[in-house]
């Protein structure tokens, strides 16, 4: 069963595969014994900030926006790449997978960030991994950007190298990288600059409630990327829908815009569980 | 890139689709069924933007529960399984969540409640009435969570009815109705006895099989819980004849649901009886249009007959 | 004007494909389903020119039957009911078609009888052993005459045992197969009780439901026994799921039956446990080819596995 | 569901329409009593010799091929003629059915006549009925053709004056009407001319058979449209399989060549009836 979407880069539309297919891990980089980049083969594209379900047989299937993919799936040579941190069992057996070894995807799911000139890109932690995959299709599109990318500490960084060859600063809880404290405190400044037409998020959710008010203080859209806890990603269980208008991060999301998010009531409150309760235990 | 457009859908507004439903009056036939989107007020109010007529929550039991590891829910080539195995918040979560969705929204909502015992039932119904849903479904028919829950307790006539005398004894003057599972043999004698014992409603059908899908390079089943309820156009003809079977048998209501994502879908079930038309897995197979496009297809269809109602069309496919 | 390209097709041959079903050799997994097709002699060897391992014969009664008035096939959007109500020419008749397929073809041929009661069973069995069929399918789970014959008695677990007992005795050292419902609540246990009462193998799955389709103009159902049973694509994740579970519980092989009709399909069954491949809607699906293409589809596999035969596949997708 | 074939009309693929369509009896012309045309709504195409199943709700569903169709289906002010005889339950009910009223109708089903320059056609009691579109469609194609019509009296022969304005002759039994014996008497004169590239015949089997032998004498290509009893009328059930090769009337015919007939052993004996039991008391 497929919907027909379009995918930024192709120009046509594209399936949506439902159901999951198989795909070799061609290769595993390892940037810590917990947080790991899975080069996968790639049956069908992905946008940058839509996302997959990564089905780990017999463990379970969890929701992942790419970190990098490469466009020539059609010749069957594309590649998706997902960067994942172990944070409970899912991850945990993620990062036990060995190049060879196969697992399930299925996607591309959901509305991924559209592409445009002058964008400011803001990440943090583990949001850093997609806006890899913005920037490098901001990169061949000719579309100049500037990021600004946080994390706990210099081992938490993504991708590093990789943005310093673009344009990019650094912010770090600790200051073991570039600067101390969090990636939003110049927002306001880089703002004022008038060099942005647009921002780009992805990061906790704090962080994307500080770039929100920011850009409505100084009147420029955004993009916000959100997770949510999926059961089916596919906009059916309603599991993944935000209180006020019942938006689908799963569907209308995971990046939403101002659009979207007008009446949203539930922003930084913490998550509803895989109950579908909304407990302390939910983390933001 | 081309985002979703969102709600609010204009909806369909034609007088002639009302519809009344133990008393309950409906805009349109349409009711979104138990488990899709229903897991809290502003998720269930999407489908009242949508367009549906009514909504059902999500089945919930005493106890929250997180339900199978995913994959839960696979399309296959004609439908989806999926054994989502009841994940809910629990009866005291629901309450509030249906409480709100009252406090904010116009049209009818029908609670879904399961039990793990006949008392059980009772008491998720006593809970989940303090939030005077306009009416209680009873899910005697979930076919998830057989091997911890036992054999589903809607295949038996006589457990069925009691099941309905505990549920209407503790739902205070709500209506109820009894969703019915298509696995049953002689689901119209269980229907009877569900009206017998005072149900007000029947809702049928839920999920069919159970069925099964194997992924031949990985070699194994694709859900997590290996088995799941089969629901979308696969099962369409089986919730018709269900329906059919019902309707020859009892006088109260029938919501039929199984298949519909297209109003000559919803024409069948209608003809053979049903009074509500639940749609969940339409939602997938027709898009975000479905409550709209189901109930602009009966208007037509309506225009084309020269009639002012449904009333003429129920069970009418009966001779 | 194209007119249809008529046999021989060429079929497929790779003897890795080779199966043995209760000791009897098939070229390849496939079996022609029972109501498909195997009307006469020359209609069963049809099949056998496109490609068939094996042909099962329309199941046959004591007494010639005519069946339902048309229409008593109906396609819907993911499959097909039928409800041909057993029309067919009698046990004796029926022994005279074998007999004669026996002599003018070479592959494996399988007769299916149905009786009105446990006793009748027997009775056919006893008649059509006569022409020595190489296995004797047991249709114990026919939906669409229900009305005249009683519940199914494929529902029951001691009564489907017991009638495997009667025609195993009547059957002449003839390879018995029951052919089992979706429909019964515990299908792996039937199966099971089917093997201890000497059962060779288990053919699953007869058609699902029954379903009913209506006509929303004419406002009636358009079968004219108003319910049939319902195959094809539909149904197989059904098909699947029974298969798994009675795989999981004897040791016997299994025809796996329902909705194949792709390679993958078949794929599906034989991860669950299936040693045979029963086709029938397929070749309404997919066409005369459908056989060719499935076992096509099933030699690529082992190609791109490096594998030697299907043995290592069958119920692999146990854990 | 539906099946590509090839319409030989239209040029294009036509699905076929292989659940019943509801369909208004637009017209009945009465021939007399147990002898009547129904002018239907035309939902889809059906070439000549290709057949229908058409359905009285509550009473059965039997085959028929038109004995006219209008091509203009497409602007769904096509029609369907079926010209039928009362000869038992169905055909009776049908008798009784009148204009403004709703049948179903599903098709086209089977391969039909291929349409040759320098026909004959030989038809016998209602066979006659499908051999009219037949000559319809040829004169639609400029092609030439002979028909020779033969029927028990002058009030079974179909269509007279429509087809005295093209090319033919008439037989009756009893002489009541045209030469007196049977159709094929001067079959073997006709072919003897050698004006004739190929045969076309519909009618009893006794008839096809005569005919079928008189081409082979004369090496003239036919085509026999055969009826067998019908159940599913889409190559499934196996009901209308001939014996020798299980060809199937309902798929491969009811239009068949020398090649189909090549091995069939059946010919002329009785019909298996409902039961599928070939007994005395099935007609030829
Ligand atoms: C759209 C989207 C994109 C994501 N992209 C990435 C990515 O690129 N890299 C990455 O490491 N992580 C990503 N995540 C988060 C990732 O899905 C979780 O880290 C993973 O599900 C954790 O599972 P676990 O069993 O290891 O941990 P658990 O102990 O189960 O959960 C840890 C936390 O992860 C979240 N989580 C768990 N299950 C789900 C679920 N089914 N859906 C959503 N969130 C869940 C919960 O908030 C939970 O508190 C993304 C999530 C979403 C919604
Ligand atoms: C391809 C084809 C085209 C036909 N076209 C015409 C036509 O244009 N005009 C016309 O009058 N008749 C046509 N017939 C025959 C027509 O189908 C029968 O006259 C009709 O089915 C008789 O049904 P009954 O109930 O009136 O009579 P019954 O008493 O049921 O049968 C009378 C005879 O009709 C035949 N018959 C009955 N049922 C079927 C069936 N399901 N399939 C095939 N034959 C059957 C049997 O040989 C039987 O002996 C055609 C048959 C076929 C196979
Ligand atoms: C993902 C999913 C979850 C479901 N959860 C429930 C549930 O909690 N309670 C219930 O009574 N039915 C549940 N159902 C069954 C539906 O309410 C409905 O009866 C069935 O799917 C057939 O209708 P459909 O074909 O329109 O989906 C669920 C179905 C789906 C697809
Ligand atoms: C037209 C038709 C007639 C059938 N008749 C019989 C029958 O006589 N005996 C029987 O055991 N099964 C009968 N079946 C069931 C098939 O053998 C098979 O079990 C079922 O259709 C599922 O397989 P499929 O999806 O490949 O068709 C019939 C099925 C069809 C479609
Ligand atoms: S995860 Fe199911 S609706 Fe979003
Ligand atoms: S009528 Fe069924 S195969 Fe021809």
């Amino acid at each position: 069963m497929t919907d027909g979407i379009h995918s930024p880069f192709e120009g046509t539309p594209v399936a949506v595969v439902t159901s999951p297919v198989p795909v070799r891990i061609e290769d595993v980089i390892v940037h810590h014994e917990a947080l790991k980049t899975f080069v996968l083969e790639a049956p069908f594209p992905v946008a940058p900030g839509q996302f997959i379900m990564l089905w780990l047989p017999g463990v379970d299937e969890k929701p992942f926006s790419p970190s990098l993919v490469t466009q020539r799936w059609r010749l069957r040579a594309g590649r998706i790449e997902v960067t994942a941190r172990a944070v409970g069992p899912f991850t945990r057996a993620l990062m036990a997978c060995r190049p060879g070894q196969t697992v399930g995807i299925r996607g591309p799911f959901g509305q991924g960030f559209s592409l445009e000139p002058c964008s400011l890109l803001v990440g943090g932690g583990m949001g850093i991994a997609p806006l890899r995959y913005l920037a490098d299709a901001l990169d061949s599109n000719g579309l100049p950007f500037q990021a600004m990318l946080g994390a706990r500490t210099a081992a938490d960084l993504l991708f590093v190298d990789w943005f310093q060859r673009r344009s990019a600063s650094f912010y770090t809880d600790d200051g073991s990288a570039g600067v101390s404290g969090p990636v939003t405190q110049s927002l306001d400044v880089e703002l004022e600059s008038g060099q942005f037409r647009a921002v780009c998020a992805c990061g906790p959710e704090p962080m994307l409630l500080a770039v929100k008010k920011a850009c409505e203080t100084h009147s420029i859209p955004y993009q916000l990327a959100f997770e949510r806890y999926m059961k089916c990603g596919i906009g059916l269980c309603g599991q993944c829908c935000m209180d006020g208008t019942g938006i689908r991060v799963c569907k209308e999301g995971p990046v939403l815009t101002a659009r979207e998010l007008a009446g949203v009531t539930e922003l930084g409150l913490p998550h509803r569980d895989a109950t579908g309760a909304r407990g302390p235990s939910g983390h933001i | 890139m081309s985002r979703g457009t969102l709600l609010p859908k204009s909806g369909h507004h034609d007088r002639r689709l009302e519809v009344s439903i133990a008393g309950i009056p409906l805009r349109n036939p349409t009711v979104l069924a138990s488990g899709i989107l229903g897991m809290s007020a502003s998720s269930a109010g999407l489908a009242v933007a949508l367009g549906a007529g009514a909504v059902t929550f999500k089945s919930c039991g005493l106890e929250p529960r997180k339900g199978h590891p995913c994959p839960a829910v696979v399309p296959f080539e004609h439908g989806l399984l999926n054994a989502v195995g009841l994940s809910n918040p629990g009866a005291e979560q629901m309450a509030r969540e249906i409480a709100d969705f009252r406090q904010r929204f116009q049209i009818p909502v029908f609670a879904s409640i399961f039990g793990k015992t006949v008392a059980e039932f009772g008491q998720v119904a006593e809970i989940i009435s303090k939030a005077r849903p306009h009416l209680i479904e009873v899910n005697v028919s979930c076919p998830n969570v057989e091997s911890e829950l036992g054999t589903p307790f809607g295949l038996d006539g006589a457990v069925t009815a009691e099941i309905t005398r505990v549920v209407k004894r503790a739902s205070e003057g709500i209506p109820v109705a009894i969703k019915l599972s298509p696995q049953a043999h002689g689901i119209g004698r269980i229907a009877r006895a569900c009206q017998d014992a005072g149900a007000d409603a029947i809702t049928a059908i839920n999920t069919v099989g159970p069925g099964m899908v194997i992924d031949p390079v990985l070699r194994r089943p694709i859900l997590s819980n290996r088995v799941g309820g089969v629901s979308g156009g696969a099962v369409l003809p089986i919730a018709v004849r269900c329906v059919y079977e019902i309707a020859s048998q009892v006088t109260i209501p029938i919501i039929g649901t199984g298949g519909v994502s297209r109003a000559d879908h919803a024409l069948q079930l209608i003809l053979a009886g049903a009074t509500g038309i639940g749609i969940g897995t339409g939602l997938h197979e027709a898009g975000d249009g479905v409550f709209t496009d189901v109930c602009q297809g009966l208007s037509d269809y309506l225009d084309r007959n020269g009639l002012d109602n449904l009333d003429k069309l129920r069970g009418a496919a009966h001779d």
